[in-house]
């Protein structure tokens, strides 16, 4: 395919300019406005180019489609490459559309002075998160997997609640300490790919490092370094800690961002680079993994129950809905049966992580609404909300449901696929995970309830307002986004089809 | 010895005639014409810096019997050493003004520093070295104290002074006993030498140490804090910065010219060191509150992480050690250019605090400094990842990673510090008493350079490969 | 001749510890490096001998040129300093710390 | 052959267009137009499935099995979105249209002032949508869809009241044991997956005996499948929502906790009758849970004050009875009894509501009393649901109770005969808690004040014509499916192995025809149980008044027992409850904030600090501590290097 245009540059690049402009041009004061409706129409238009992107692209195809090659570092085997494949695309997908969420609802949660900072901010990371999913260079990826860090730390740290610094401190050193794993280990790949007599900017192409013959030590010592950075990400049990923090004390856009698509970038990672560069290792591991999933899930879903931060408790929530991603994506190690059956657990994870992404934005969102109206996240401050806000109720009860994984909603189809898969492994697996339905409900209704339900007893409670119209709009799209992926979740099945049995080719195909 | 080769030496010979004038200038004329020494240095070491790279070429030519060499290596250090005067020269033209310093004197020792590190990249046997090396020092001891009014400035450079004396008897003392051993003082003599007594092993690693010691690196670090946080803004930046290339080359001149057949020997005892340097610069610098002192704890960190480099240069090459080296020497740069921004009559920027709330202020300024804080703590784009990415590919290659990693998580808790001075600047609300950012502490063009060099950090981290192509060019 | 390396190590040593064992004045440790530089010097002129060469005697020129430099420097530095706090005793040398 | 699609997608489409409607546009529409629509589109949703089940009666249909589209494409498996009509499932649709509608229409009455008017037909149609689409399924996916989709509608509509804190606190208790049951109803549609490669009825039932090879994988889908009918069909232990639930509005304890969606469970296990059959060891499992329902809960049903919950507990039983008939294999018997409950309940909670609305809102049976002059309709439509649910013969409740009875004790599966003689004496209790409830609420004294007692009136029509409509099915649908149900109406839908046939059986030896099962019952005790339980009501609550404290005096243990409804409540108030949350709280508290956080994550960065803070200290700023660390170091590594240290 012959594409004149450079499309996923354009993509990941538009947004970083635009809000370099941006931030640039904000001492204009006559500007405001203006810049305002530059960042939305910018969003818009890489959504559009994205759908472009996603109307031409071939879903049954396993190999990177739009790539591009330029030379950028090719003295140290580097190259500015991109590519979309099955797994990148719907998550840069989802970047865009819930960065235009956020910018939508901004105006709502941020002072007018600081919005167009706020959006510039968002436009950058948003392109350096879509870099992420498009590079297929490893140390391009790894440049973007930590740049985006920068925009994020600040973001939390400029708008965040009281103890943003506490927050943002503990979520950088976190991560960053993941990621010098990954880096250490995108190393040694690259000189066993060196040794294996590649050469030049194939060093370190993703696709090379995906085929290397590597000994079953080096494997799982690569697996654990490569694990942890992602790990981190995801975040898996026990290095989740510092996810409640950053996302409580997060502004509104900067949970529904790093909820939505910072913690996808580690459940993509693995599906990137831990399962085809190390499939023996993480056949090895799998049920080391699945076990801290599924006590991501069960223990994390205990946590979450007795919070009484609404925003500690829907990140508690993502933790163990994220567990569900792990167990997907390893239990495919354990099925016993035809291999070919193994995508489910592939697609339910991706599946998962997307619908995820909408869900607890929408979440974030729900909170921000509450907290930009009372400026505070306390469960106990609210009560009988839905009194006198009948349509946020509305959407929140909508979220919730999606939350607890309800048949057509898109919470529902990752996990409902993900069970499926887990019990090919094991039952005990499958009766685990499933407790989340349980707990899931306890913790996300338990906090409906305390917040929406009820009588009105507080005058503050009385007097608010419902949902304005940038705020209905913002719902309006995301409920869409929910309902039409879980009433008809195959077309973005098919999106990754092609992918998806790759991969499971890859990883099993020699089983 | 013909008139031609001496040619090649022009750089170093206009320079020492320049400094000299300097010097005079400042004594006969300096009352009159304000800025004479400021625009004589500014000039000489532009025109020094164009000289330097015109001595740049494919082959590689000795002068003086041998002991003086030029070749690409020489020839891009040198106007990457001139470079980084002019800017620091550019930068401090107000600031010496408000700390009223002695003019002529601050540039003519300065550019005598610069001399010294000239030959020192250029050197190719110990007495040259050794010669370089004091000839580089000994006017940076005196730079310190050229201030009307001392204080403890004073008592940083007798540290200095005390320290780096010692360093050069260590150095001396091991350059005796490397002659007893080879009888010849040329880098050449040493690396024939197939059987190492254990005179000369004891030679070479004094000499090893002394270098180490002149670099800061860990146990030798201990008069680095002292001495930055001691002296004044615009003297901290050029111990900061220039002495780290010189001493890179004179150590990549020793270690590879002499002793690069027996690397066996010495790369343990300069990994040893390097890690030692990258744990205890970045954990001792958590404590700091004066950002000087935090810097040359820093300092040490990245020193750590050249030594490191170097530890696996006999396999690796020394482009990534370079490649730091200048890489660092300009985030330094950046750093307290930044930091003398904040300066004013009777107030200097020191402690972190001092910084506090500055993105309502300044928020320019607090950006860049921002990026310098990113880029020193290695993140990329900006351009210090791809300096330790470097030295970590090639550790990695050479079978180190799990000292890679070691090293690597010190300079992730190192990232706390950095990121706490973004954190002062940006997340919190300014203090009572208002930021001294004024205009008037640096000129335009100074201003407007720092803006390129703080910048440069992040156009550099998006095309890198503009400094690895100039290193690497460094060695053909 | 090995004597003659022993003596210099000795001085070497002196020197080294003259530099920590003294805590009192500075001036010592100015004497302390002097003769670190002439320990060295020492070997230079025992080698030169050694190997019949004279670039080792013609090295030691050198370094008592620099040895003259430093002293200068160092002096004058210790002046500074007794200016400034009207004593050179090293343990008031510690405003700089931590 | 006629194609049924357009007729499927009629049913299922309009009562979700009708919520949709209301619910986005209701504000708009106004409470006229939003009633008129929902029930417009109910009323021809209700057309069109009478019209497919007079087909399938007719024999003019043929069960139609067809996919729509497909819902998702993964490892090799098409998961469809799709309809099953065969006449287990178009039967039901036609109950649960029929009553679904007259609770439509019953709530324009009922849910007249409320101001979340709107809202109410939104939920109702939208529980209508989800209610089709669980009987309509043609796989697993699509069952689980309708089963979740009921449960939460059955969430909002029982917090429908959300400032309420007994609503807001009975519907989150009813999701989450709806949800203890979906832990075990996920785990078997996995491993029906997992043991078939299909979630598609036809192809999973084909292999059902394949399965049954491994007995471990048919009990394991089979208890799994029955933990979640238990849940929704309120079996003991994950029975104590639906009293509760009471809490929601009449017409929603109508529609959804008595006629449909406690049901599902039971549909839900007659449309897996090819798995269960294969698994001895779940029917009797269903079989001893569906007795101890019946009993245990008629029994409880006897003590309640509550008219609602009196109801809501005799639900429990009647539900119990056709678990019992499940885990008999008497599938149809069950899904018959199934049939009558839901007009007769239905009649039973409408009328109910209409007693309540009379009253103001009073729920007490003890403030009620001698309705009967004041409320003619509601009590005639009362007293026929009574006489149905007790089994009076004749009425429809007799024939699909006396059809359980009679099947349970043919079964031979291992504890039919402890089920049958509960069963049996469940009559008894039946009648108890029936009769006690039309006495104290139509005879005895008026005990309601007297401003109320002035004031009471008949209900109005669109609440009465429901209740009229609804008694007709209550008398008759029992004597006209009896036959039909007996001679194997639902054909291929339910399946029985030979040996447990019980139906086929009592066909053969036992039935012949509805009128003569009527003569036959009075030589059969059934109807003297029943008889003995109305004398017994009539003794203790109209010819002597005190009799139930003396009984109360002489045996107050068993009444405590009974108030406590045997102590499940209680059970998980104290220990579950609590033992969740200390579990969660020292997850919370020890595990992140002490231990990964505390030690691990805090621990390391004080660590750092300290060192730190050391090696401040260290930097003493004395020179020659400076060169006493240089020299020593310079010791340190000569002796590593020439002593320590191994070359090469």
């Amino acid at each position: 395919m012959n594409y004149s245009l450079p499309l996923l540059s354009i993509i990941i690049w538009l947004p970083v300019f635009s809000g370099g402009m941006i931030i640039l041009a904000t001492k204009l004061q006559g500007l405001s406005i203006a810049l305002r409706y530059l960042a939305i129409i910018v969003e818009l238009l890489t959504l559009m180019i994205l759908s472009y992107v996603v109307w031409q692209f071939h879903g049954d195809m396993w190999q990177m489609q739009f790539a591009e090659h330029y030379k950028w570092l090719p003295n140290l085997g580097i190259e500015y490459a991109l590519g979309v494949d099955g797994f990148s695309l719907p998550l840069a997908f989802l970047t865009a559309f819930m960065t235009l969420l956020v910018l939508i609802i901004a105006p709502t949660q941020v002072a007018p002075k600081d919005i167009n900072p706020f959006y510039a901010i968002f436009l950058i990371m948003q392109g350096l998160m879509t870099g992420v999913f498009f590079a297929t260079d490893a140390i391009l990826f790894y440049v973007f997997f930590e740049a985006m860090m920068i925009p994020m730390f600040i973001l939390i740290g400029l708008w965040g609640g009281e103890n943003r610094v506490y927050a943002t401190f503990k979520f950088i050193l976190y991560t960053f300490i993941g990621s010098l794993f990954l880096l250490v280990a995108l190393l040694y790949l690259h000189f066993v790919a060196i040794n294996a007599g590649y050469t030049g900017v194939q060093t370190f192409a993703i696709d090379t490092l995906q085929h290397l013959t590597l000994s079953t030590t080096e494997q799982k010592y690569l697996f654990w370094a490569m694990l942890f950075a992602f790990a981190v990400k995801v975040p898996m049990w026990p290095v989740h800690t510092w996810l409640p923090d950053a996302h409580t004390e997060a502004p509104t856009g900067g949970s529904v961002i790093l909820a939505a698509i910072t913690l996808k970038i580690g459940g993509y990672g693995m599906l990137r680079f831990l399962l085809p560069m190390v499939p023996e290792a993480c056949a090895a591991f799998a049920t080391t993994i699945i076990v801290l999933s599924l006590i991501a899930i069960v223990y994390i879903g205990l946590v979450a129950i007795v919070q009484n931060d609404m925003k500690k408790l829907i990140a508690y929530s993502s933790i163990a809905h994220m567990g569900f991603v792990t167990l997907g994506i390893f239990a495919i190690f354990q099925i016993h049966s035809a291999t070919n059956t193994a995508g489910m657990g592939i697609d339910g994870a991706m599946i998962q992580m997307i619908s995820h992404g909408f869900i607890s934005g929408g979440l974030f969102l729900c909170v921000g609404v509450l907290y930009s109206r009372l400026h505070t996240r306390k469960i106990s401050d609210y009560g009988g909300v839905a009194n006198t806000m009948p349509v946020f109720a509305a959407f929140f009860m909508l979220f919730a449901l999606a939350n607890v994984g309800l048949p057509g909603t898109s919470g529902f189809v990752g996990e409902f696929l993900i069970i499926l898969t887990s019990f090919k492994a094991s039952a005990w697996y499958t009766f685990f995970a499933a407790i989340l339905f349980v707990l899931g409900v306890a913790y996300t209704l338990l906090m409906y309830k305390r917040v929406m339900y009820g009588a009105v007893t507080k005058n503050s409670i009385a007097t608010l307002t419902d949902l304005g119209s940038a705020e209905k709009l913002a719902f309006v799209l995301l409920t869409i986004a929910i309902l039409i992926l879980g009433i008809w979740p195959n077309p973005l099945l098919q999106l990754m089809r092609g992918t998806s049995d790759h991969l499971v080719l890859q990883v099993l195909g020699s089983n | 010895m013909g008139k031609a080769n001496l040619i090649l030496m022009l750089p170093e010979i206009f320079l020492a005639c320049m400094a000299l004038l300097v010097l005079m200038v400042g004594v006969f004329w300096e009352h009159k014409l304000r800025y004479i020494t400021y625009r004589l240095s500014i000039f000489t070491v532009f025109v020094t810096g164009i000289f330097a790279i015109g001595t740049y070429s494919e082959s590689m030519q000795a002068v003086i019997n041998n002991s003086y060499l030029m070749d690409n290596f020489s020839a891009i250090l040198k106007f990457i050493l001139c470079i980084l005067m002019l800017c620091i020269f550019l930068y401090s033209k107000v600031y010496i003004d408000i700390r009223k310093f002695l003019h002529a004197e601050f540039f003519a020792l300065s550019l005598f520093s610069l001399l010294g590190m000239m030959v020192l990249t250029s050197a190719a046997d110990f007495l040259t070295m050794f010669l370089g090396l004091e000839l580089f020092v000994l006017p940076l001891y005196a730079t310190i104290v050229m201030v009307k009014h001392q204080g403890r400035y004073a008592e940083a450079a007798i540290k200095y002074f005390i320290i780096g004396s010692l360093g050069a008897g260590l150095l001396l003392y091991g350059i005796s006993l490397v002659y007893g051993a080879t009888g010849s003082f040329d880098f050449s003599a040493v690396s024939g030498v197939q059987d190492l007594q254990h005179i000369l092993q004891l030679g070479m690693i004094l000499i090893l140490l002394g270098i180490a010691l002149e670099f800061g690196a860990v146990p030798f670090h201990m008069w680095l804090p002292d001495v930055y946080e001691g002296s004044a803004t615009a003297v901290t930046m050029l111990i900061g910065t220039l002495p780290k290339i010189a001493i890179f080359a004179i150590a990549y001149r020793v270690l590879s010219l002499a002793f690069g057949d027996v690397a066996l020997y010495w790369q343990q005892v300069i990994l040893i060191l390097g890690l030692l340097s990258v744990i205890i610069g970045n954990i001792a610098a958590i404590a700091q509150y004066n950002i000087k002192r935090m810097l040359a704890y820093s300092t040490i960190g990245h020193v750590g992480f050249i030594l490191l480099g170097i530890a696996v240069a006999p396999q690796q090459g020394y482009l990534a050690p370079l490649f730091y080296t200048i890489i660092y020497a300009f985030m330094a740069l950046a750093a307290f250019a930044l930091i003398m921004r904040l300066t004013a009559q009777g107030f200097e920027a020191e402690n972190i605090e001092d910084f506090r709330g500055l993105n309502r202020h300044a928020p320019w300024l607090a950006f860049l400094m921002l990026l310098t804080m990113f880029a020193l703590a290695g993140v990329p784009p900006l351009v210090g990842f791809y300096a330790k990415f470097l030295i970590l590919q090639n550790m990695v290659a050479n079978g180190l990673s799990w000292a890679a990693i070691l090293a690597l998580i010190f300079a992730v808790i190192g990232t706390f510090y950095y990121l706490r001075v973004v954190k002062v600047m940006y997340f919190e609300e300014p203090s009572a008493h208002p930021h001294a950012v004024a205009v008037a502490n640096m000129s335009f063009v100074g201003r407007s350079i720092v803006f390129i060099n703080a910048l440069a950090l992040l156009a550099l981290g998006v095309i890198p490969g503009l400094i690895v192509d100039i290193c690497l060019k460094a060695f053909r | 001749m090995l004597q003659y390396l022993i003596f210099s190590a000795i001085l070497f040593a002196i020197g080294l510890s003259g530099l920590f064992i003294n805590r009192k004045n500075i001036i010592v440790l100015l004497m302390s490096i002097e003769i670190i530089l002439l320990a060295a010097n020492t070997n230079l002129v025992i080698f030169a001998k050694y190997w019949g060469d004279i670039t080792g005697q013609a090295f030691v020129f050198f370094v008592m040129t620099v040895a003259a430099a430093e002293a200068a420097i160092g002096l004058a530095l210790v002046v500074l300093v007794f200016r400034d706090k009207q004593t050179i005793n090293i343990q008031d040398l510690d405003q700089l710390k931590g | 052959m006629y194609d049924i699609k357009p007729l499927a997608i009629i049913i299922i489409i309009s009562p979700l267009l009708g919520a949709i409607m209301t619910g986005l546009f209701g504000k708009a529409l106004g409470k006229r137009n939003s009633h008129l629509i929902a029930c417009g589109l109910m009323t021809i949703s209700f057309a069109a499935s009478c019209y497919l089940l007079y087909g399938f009666l007719q024999g003019k249909y043929q069960p139609w099995n067809r996919y729509l589209y497909t819902w998702a494409n993964s490892g090799g498996i098409n998961i469809g979105v799709g309809f099953l009509l065969d006449n287990l499932s178009v039967l039901m649709v036609a109950v649960v249209n029929f009553v679904s509608l007259m609770v439509h229409v019953y709530s324009i009455g009922y849910m007249h002032d409320d101001p979340g008017y709107q809202r109410f037909f939104c939920y109702i149609s939208l529980f209508t949508f989800a209610m089709l689409t669980l009987v309509m399924a043609n796989n697993f996916m699509q069952l689980f869809f309708g089963w979740e989709g009921v449960g939460v509608l059955s969430y909002l509509l029982i917090g429908f009241w959300f400032d309420r804190p007994s609503a807001t606190f009975a519907n989150l208790k009813a999701f989450l044991v709806n949800r203890v049951g979906d832990v075990g109803f996920i785990v078997a549609i996995a491993a029906v997956l997992n043991y078939t490669g299909s979630l598609d009825y036809t192809s999973v039932f084909a292999q059902a005996s394949n399965i049954a090879a491994n007995s471990n994988a048919i009990n394991l889908i089979c208890i799994g499948l029955f933990i979640g009918a238990a849940a929704k069909s309120a079996q003991i232990p994950l029975h104590v929502w639906l009293p509760d639930s009471m809490e929601g509005p009449t017409p929603i304890s109508a529609l959804i906790h008595a006629a449909t969606m406690v049901t599902a469970g039971v549909f839900m296990i007659a449309r897996m009758s090819p798995l269960f059959e294969y698994s001895e060891m779940a029917l009797t499992i269903i079989l001893i849970i569906g007795a101890l329902t019946t009993f245990m809960m008629g029994l409880v049903a006897i003590v309640q004050t509550d008219i609602k919950r009196i109801i809501a507990y005799s639900t429990l039983s009647q539900l119990g009875y056709m678990v019992v008939a499940l885990g008999a294999s008497a599938y149809a018997a069950g899904i018959l009894h199934l049939v009558t409950h839901a007009f007769f309940k239905s009649i039973l909670f409408l009328a109910a509501g209409s007693v309540i609305i009379a009253l103001h809102h009073e729920q007490d049976i003890m403030q009620m009393g001698n309705l009967r002059r004041y409320m003619p309709i509601t009590f005639a439509a009362m007293l026929i649901g009574i006489l149905s649910m007790i089994g009076l013969p004749g009425m429809a409740g007799f024939y699909s109770k006396d059809l359980i009875i009679e099947t349970v004790a043919m079964s031979k599966v291992p504890g039919a005969t402890f089920a049958y003689y509960i069963v049996l004496f469940s009559v008894f209790i039946t009648a108890i808690y029936s009769f006690r409830l039309l006495f104290l609420v139509f005879y005895t004294d008026a005990r309601m004040s007297q401003d109320i007692q002035q004031h009471l009136h008949e209900s109005p029509k669109v609440i009465t014509i429901p209740l009229l409509l609804l008694s007709i099915p209550a008398i008759i649908s029992g004597g006209i499916l009896i036959s039909q149900v007996v001679h194997g109406f639902f054909g291929s839908a339910i399946f029985v192995l030979p040996q447990h046939d019980v139906i086929s059986e009592f066909a053969v030896h036992d039935f012949s025809g509805a009128l003569n099962m009527f003569l036959h019952s009075f030589t059969s005790l059934p109807v003297y149980f029943a008889l003995a339980g109305g004398v017994a009501a009539w003794l203790c609550y109209i010819k002597l008044p005190d009799m139930p404290n003396r009984i109360i005096k002489f045996n107050s243990r068993l009444y405590l027992l009974l108030i406590d409804k045997f102590g499940f409540d209680k059970f998980n108030a104290v220990v579950i409850v609590p033992i969740v949350n200390s579990i969660a709280n020292i997850c919370s508290n020890f595990g992140d904030k002490t231990c990964i956080d505390g030690v691990v994550v805090n621990g390391s960065a004080r660590v750092v600090v300290k060192t730190s803070g050391l090696l401040r200290r260290l930097q003493s700023g004395y020179l020659y501590n400076y060169t006493f660390m240089m020299i020593a170091g310079l010791f340190v590594i000569l002796l590593w290097f020439f002593v320590l240290r191994k070359f090469g």
